[in-house]
């Protein structure tokens, strides 16, 4: 589903990402994690390219993903991203954020993605705020409608980047309860986040990563009971400390 | 299956590799100057044009003398050089005085004077809302013979007030961009008004102010070209006499536009060089 | 104690010794040009014959009809208008050049930007207008339009451009007012649209729609809310630097300011008129936009 | 078609242009009491005399175009009107950019002086001195001698005359030069500040031709005979008696004092 | 030392404070601690007349404060206070943040002043940084910058509001340890905290806040122990909960 080979990307002169290697299978969940600074939104940037790497090759669904291509629009439907500060359209109501992209991209009428919407905000438990605007949400009920506006474009992978961090401890929950449903459906997945119930309880495999790198993948019990590097050891004691 | 651990590089030791040259990145780069730059030579192509169409009858033999004669083997400066001085000479001091006023009526509008406030709104609104020219009118020929200021000063104390208001609310932006908390750290030192501005506020208030202040001053040096309206002999006069003289009006405009714009570009490109220069030894 | 109750009304605000002196101060400075005025400057007072330009008797009719001034003061408000208009659409077209990912568009609309920044408007005007006045009107057959036409001189058409005779005069300033503007609405616009936080970009590239989708649906509607109130202060402006049309054959407030200057040799009753004149104008939309402002903004909470 | 309207049509000089449209259209600046506003805001003076009778002898109708005085060559060029009537007087210099007809008027110079400041005055040459200051309306023949006659004193030139007069009220000028007999509208309206120097002589002589583009034979053969026409007629004569002679006959018509 | 009565503050028709009646004798440690929005930033702020407040008394080392009062300067020269955010001078050294006010407004030598400053630095453990700017410095050690700032006026109260809430973990002991030994020497103290493991150390007596009420002033020992209010309670539980 997505193939990193060899990928580095700079900013400037400084290393950002240095010879990621990583293959996610169909099907499949990635959960990314590591200090602060480590590249981690970075990595899962450059697989829709909103950031362009300058080597190595990015498969997403078999297609190579480059910088300054065209038609990166086609992929990124394949996509569906959710970032930490959700980013809905402040000026549209709920269901006009979810049906835009449709309509735009895939020409659905009016009628269609509506319908479509509205399956995806029951799916997120608040299809009651369809006519809302954003601002007027909790961040959780926010950040919900993120998830379900990805949704919308149908897309074969999510990416998730820290898509609890920026809420308060009440709202966290349900934004990780959609998730789960999310895995347990089937959905490919890679997921960056500090959530390690969460990361137990649905991760195929996690990513450690430190300083631009990929330090350690292993399978969650194994990477939580007893993780490899020092640095992984080192950022799991300070997490629990926490 | 992929390794469990990577075997690391430390950040600092991975360099930069030349990835190459991307020679279509580079290729689409040169054709979208040069298609700009055509855009730009058709329209000069098409302005010519527009000149020939008139059948205007070039001089430009005629405009030597504008800038200088020679006689008995003595440089002369001509209209054109004579008025460039007098506009920078009209420029720098009212741009100073448009400077104080603007430090003036900026705090002015901040103090807890009734007085002060009211006093400093008007003169915004007053200058704010009526043409530079019709100010120019009222100043010269109104306000100057009641106060008895001579024809110069009323050029540039009029420059002064109008450009003084835009100034006034750059340095106030300035001011009150500076963050809350600096105030209160001098307050709760125990600082009082004037040592709080003095050594807190107004230092890190300069560098908000600063560069569109330049700005200000760059565009007051275009703006003195309305005072010929009051035959002050600044760069405009010169180059209406001159058309009124010989008639020769597209020259006279071409060559006075090419001269502000000469001494205008040649003030920001420095004034941008000078303020990397500041940023650089800053760090 | 009553938590309820309501706040202690804030103490008066009392007007201080420096208020006071400052008040003085102005007071002298008025009653010594009153002084001079009376005493060392011998002028005629002769309000009544500005103020016949402005509205006169008409004794056909029998009743006040307007004159020269206001006949001025309608066309500045109209070119001020139209040139505004043209001028938002040029700003907008620019300003999305001016962000644009190709170089060549950004080029254009940044070489644009400077030209006009870096000349004095007065080289400018003069340039362009000769420019357009003989090499587009002619291809456009504007100078040749049939003035006298139903569609041209009717009621309607005068109200929204004045006198037929001097429309293709009139559409001339009005263009060069709005390539003139465009370059200061250019910069709002751009301002505008960067406002924008980057996260509203990246949500919506990431939902797969094309630049230009971006832009309509996403940003330009929320950079719209940045770029409406300097885009009112800019039609202030536009009322004012309109005066410099007067250069090429347009006869605006400040153009028949100075022939009745002229004309009635009463200098100063023109000038403080017609700076009145101006105030008035700008002022008041000043006032009004304030408004809007306040109540745009109330509504959306 | 791009290529045409850049070359202008051989043969088609202004003339024709102007019978074919039917209309005649003049460029003119306010400059009392060639061009003025009466009391509701028509358009009065000598030149709009001039300008009216050469449209009804052509048989066209007459439009003016008021200019700033400083955009009115390139307008002309850019045939923005076909002739400039605006007591515009030949100089050598002036002549190398446009054409003009023979005069159509011959203006005397007056000076208008303050009385503070130039009331000792005993001759001309006592203007020609560092420390006097001279106003005048910009390129305007009075600007030219006043160059030549008092080469020491300054000169202040301004776009309208009524401005280089406030100069002189106000007393920042000693004494403004204008073509007569406005100068001694001046000095009547403001007795206790103005009087005319010279003892009212004419400083010097101006002559006043119609300004049009260069390289149309045709039509300045017609203004020049037009010109000639109604100058053995007397028309012009009279004409010119009527508004600069003095102001009695149409001082009801721009007044309201 | 300080002896608020009956004071009440408005922010327009907002009640932010209600009826506040505290005194701190001289030498007395007082910890404030109360849910956030609770007016304890804007009742120490009220001391200094950071803020004004429109009812009550306010008295401070005997003297009555008033909102718009004349020389209120004089009075925050007796009154350290230090801020969340530090509020150092940016565009100075650290030793010129220190020396400003004693030069300023004791009329002090640049010789004294600097002499007096480098002693507090001493103190705050940060002596070596003096002739850095600033931003250079670590947020623990802007803090405790800001802390010898305040000192330098010798001050007869402090004032701490959240002094330690923008910190990075490791860096908030840095900061305690230092008011801990300011407290040791018996310098007069208000401190907003909610660093519970200071309060127990240091505090003679904990004040409760609650929607702009005083709730309970209570002994460390006690109120940890045996909070009265059911309002503190559930505070001390989410607290320690956390
Ligand atoms: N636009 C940029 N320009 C320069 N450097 C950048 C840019 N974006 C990120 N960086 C740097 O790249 C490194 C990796 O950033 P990245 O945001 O990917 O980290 P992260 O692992 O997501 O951290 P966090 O957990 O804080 O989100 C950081 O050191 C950051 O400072
Ligand atoms: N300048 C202001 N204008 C209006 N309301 C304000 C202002 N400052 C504070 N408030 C309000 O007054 C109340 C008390 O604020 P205060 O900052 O004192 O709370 P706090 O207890 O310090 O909270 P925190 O722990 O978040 O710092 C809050 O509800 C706040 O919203
Ligand atoms: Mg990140
Ligand atoms: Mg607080």
């Amino acid at each position: 589903m997505v193939e990193i080979k060899h990928m580095c990307k700079w900013y400037g002169e400084f290393s950002a990402l240095h010879d990621i290697n990583l293959t996610v299978a169909e099907g499949e969940r990635v959960v990314v994690c590591g200090p602060s600074g480590s590249g981690k939104s970075t990595m899962i940037r450059c697989i829709n390219q909103l950031e362009a790497h300058q080597k190595g090759t990015i498969l997403v669904d078999g297609v190579e993903v480059k910088p300054g291509m065209k038609n990166i629009e086609l992929i990124r439907r394949e996509v569906g991203m959710v970032f930490q500060s959700f980013n809905l359209f402040p000026h549209m109501t709920i269901l006009d954020n979810l049906i835009l992209g449709p309509m735009r991209n895939r020409g659905a009428s009016k009628a269609e993605a509506t319908e479509l919407a509205m399956g995806y905000l029951e799916r997120v438990h608040i299809a009651g705020q369809a006519g809302k605007y954003p601002p007027q949400l909790s961040g959780g009920q926010q950040q919900r409608v993120a998830i379900a506006r990805a949704l919308c474009m149908k897309p074969k992978i999510m990416l998730f980047d820290e898509p609890t961090s920026a809420l308060d401890p009440e709202m966290i929950a349900g934004v990780l309860d959609v998730m789960i449903e999310l895995a347990e459906e089937g959905m490919t997945m890679i997921c960056v986040t500090h959530e390690m119930g969460f990361a137990r309880k649905v991760a195929d495999r996690v990513v450690f990563m430190d300083e631009g790198e990929i330090i350690e993948i292993a399978e969650p019990q194994e990477f939580f009971s007893n993780p490899q590097s020092d640095r992984a050891q080192l950022f799991l004691s300070q997490l629990l400390g926490h | 299956m992929q390794s469990r651990t990577a075997a690391s590089t430390p950040r600092e030791l991975r360099v930069r590799e030349e990835v190459g040259l991307d020679v279509r990145a580079l290729t689409r780069t040169i054709w979208q100057v040069a298609q700009a730059v055509l855009i730009f030579l058709v329209l000069g192509v098409l302005i010519w044009r527009g000149a020939q169409a008139m059948e205007y009858r070039w001089q430009w033999y005629r405009v030597e003398p504008f800038f200088y004669r020679v006689i008995d083997g003595e440089i002369i400066w001509g209209p054109l050089v004579k008025g460039l001085i007098q506009t920078l000479k009209l420029a720098a001091v009212s741009g100073f005085i448009a400077v104080s006023i603007g430090f003036l009526t900026a705090f002015a509008r901040l103090s807890n004077s009734i007085a002060g406030r009211i006093i400093a709104k008007w003169y915004l609104e007053a200058i704010r809302n009526t043409p530079l020219l019709v100010q120019l009118f009222l100043f010269y020929f109104v306000l100057a013979p009641i106060f008895g200021i001579d024809r110069f000063w009323a050029g540039v104390l009029c420059l002064a007030f109008f450009e003084g208001s835009f100034a006034a609310e750059i340095i106030r932006g300035g001011i009150t961009g500076v963050d809350h908390g600096q105030y209160e750290g001098a307050d709760a030192i125990g600082l009082n008004v004037v040592d709080k501005y003095r050594f807190v506020v107004i230092p890190q208030s300069l560098p908000l102010i600063l560069p569109p202040l330049t700005g200000l001053l760059i565009s007051l040096i275009k703006h003195s070209a309305i005072v010929s309206v009051i035959a002050v002999s600044e760069l405009t006069t010169a180059g209406l006499n001159l058309i009124s003289d010989t008639f020769m009006a597209f020259e006279v405009w071409f060559l006075v536009a090419g001269i502000y714009l000469a001494v205008t570009v040649t003030l920001s490109i420095s004034v941008s060089l000078f303020e990397r220069s500041l940023n650089k030894t800053k760090r | 104690m009553d938590r309820t109750s309501s706040p202690p009304a804030p103490p008066k605000k009392r007007l201080s010794l420096v208020d006071f002196a400052l008040f003085a101060g102005v007071a002298a400075l008025l009653l010594y040009a009153g002084y001079r005025v009376n005493d060392v400057l011998v002028y005629n007072w002769s309000w009544s014959r500005v103020i016949n330009f402005i509205i006169r008797y008409d004794e056909t009719s029998g009743a006040y009809v307007a004159n020269l001034l206001l006949f001025g003061l309608a066309t500045t408000l109209r070119l001020a208008v139209w040139a505004t208009i043209l001028a938002s659409i040029i700003g907008v077209v620019m300003g999305y050049w001016r962000t644009s990912e190709n170089l060549t568009l950004r080029i254009l609309s940044r070489g644009y930007v400077e030209l006009i920044r870096n000349l004095p408007p007065l080289v400018f005007i003069f340039i362009f207008y000769f420019f357009i006045s003989s090499q587009i009107f002619p291809l456009l057959g504007i100078e040749d339009i049939d003035r006298s036409a139903v569609l041209v001189d009717n009621p309607m058409f005068r109200v929204l451009f004045g006198d037929p005779q001097l429309f293709p005069n009139f559409l001339a300033g009005v263009l060069c007012l709005a390539m003139f503007e465009g370059a200061y609405i250019t910069e709002i616009v751009r301002a505008g649209i960067q406002s924008v936080p980057h996260g509203q970009w990246e949500a919506a590239r990431a939902i797969g729609l094309s630049r230009t989708n971006v832009l309509r649906d996403v940003v330009l509607p929320q950079a719209l809310r940045k770029i409406l109130p300097p885009l009112a202060g800019q039609f202030i402006t536009l009322i004012k630097d309109s005066a410099i049309v007067s250069l090429i054959s347009i006869q605006e407030l400040t153009y028949l300011a100075t022939e009745v200057a002229s004309t009635t040799t009463k200098v100063f009753e023109t000038w403080i008129l017609v700076g009145a004149m101006y105030f008035i104008l700008c002022y008041s939309f000043a006032l009004l936009f304030g408004w809007l402002e306040r109540r745009a903004s109330r509504n959306r909470r | 078609a791009v290529a045409t309207s850049a070359t202008p049509v051989a043969g088609q000089s202004a003339l024709e242009e102007v019978l074919q449209r039917g209309k005649l259209r003049v460029g003119m600046s306010t400059f009392v009491p060639w061009a003025m506003r009466d009391k509701e805001g028509n358009l009065i003076g000598f030149e709009i005399d001039v300008a009216k009778k050469v449209a009804a002898d052509m048989g066209v109708e007459v439009e003016f175009v008021p200019t700033a005085w400083s955009g009115i060559i390139p307008a002309l060029l850019a045939k923005k009107f076909d002739v400039i009537i605006g007591g515009m007087s030949i100089t050598p210099e002036r002549n190398l950019t446009v054409n003009f007809t023979i005069p159509y008027a011959h203006s005397g110079q007056q000076m208008a002086s303050n009385k503070e400041l130039a009331g000792g005055f005993t001759s001309l040459d006592d203007y020609n001195d560092a420390s006097v200051t001279i106003a005048c309306r910009r390129g305007a023949t009075p600007c030219n001698y006043a160059q030549k006659r008092f080469p020491k004193a300054t000169l202040r030139q301004f776009d309208d005359d009524a401005q280089a007069f406030q100069e002189v009220v106000n007393g920042n000028a000693h004494a403004m030069i204008s073509s007569a007999p406005k100068p001694r509208f001046w000095a009547d309206a403001n007795p206790d500040k103005v009087f005319v120097a010279n003892d009212g002589e004419y400083l010097t002589r101006g002559d006043e031709a119609f300004g049009i583009r260069k390289g149309d034979v045709d039509t300045l053969n017609f203004f020049s005979n037009w010109i000639l026409v109604n100058t053995s007629n007397g028309w012009l004569q009279e004409t010119n008696d009527y508004w600069f002679k003095d102001q009695s006959a149409w001082k009801d018509m721009v007044a309201a004092e």
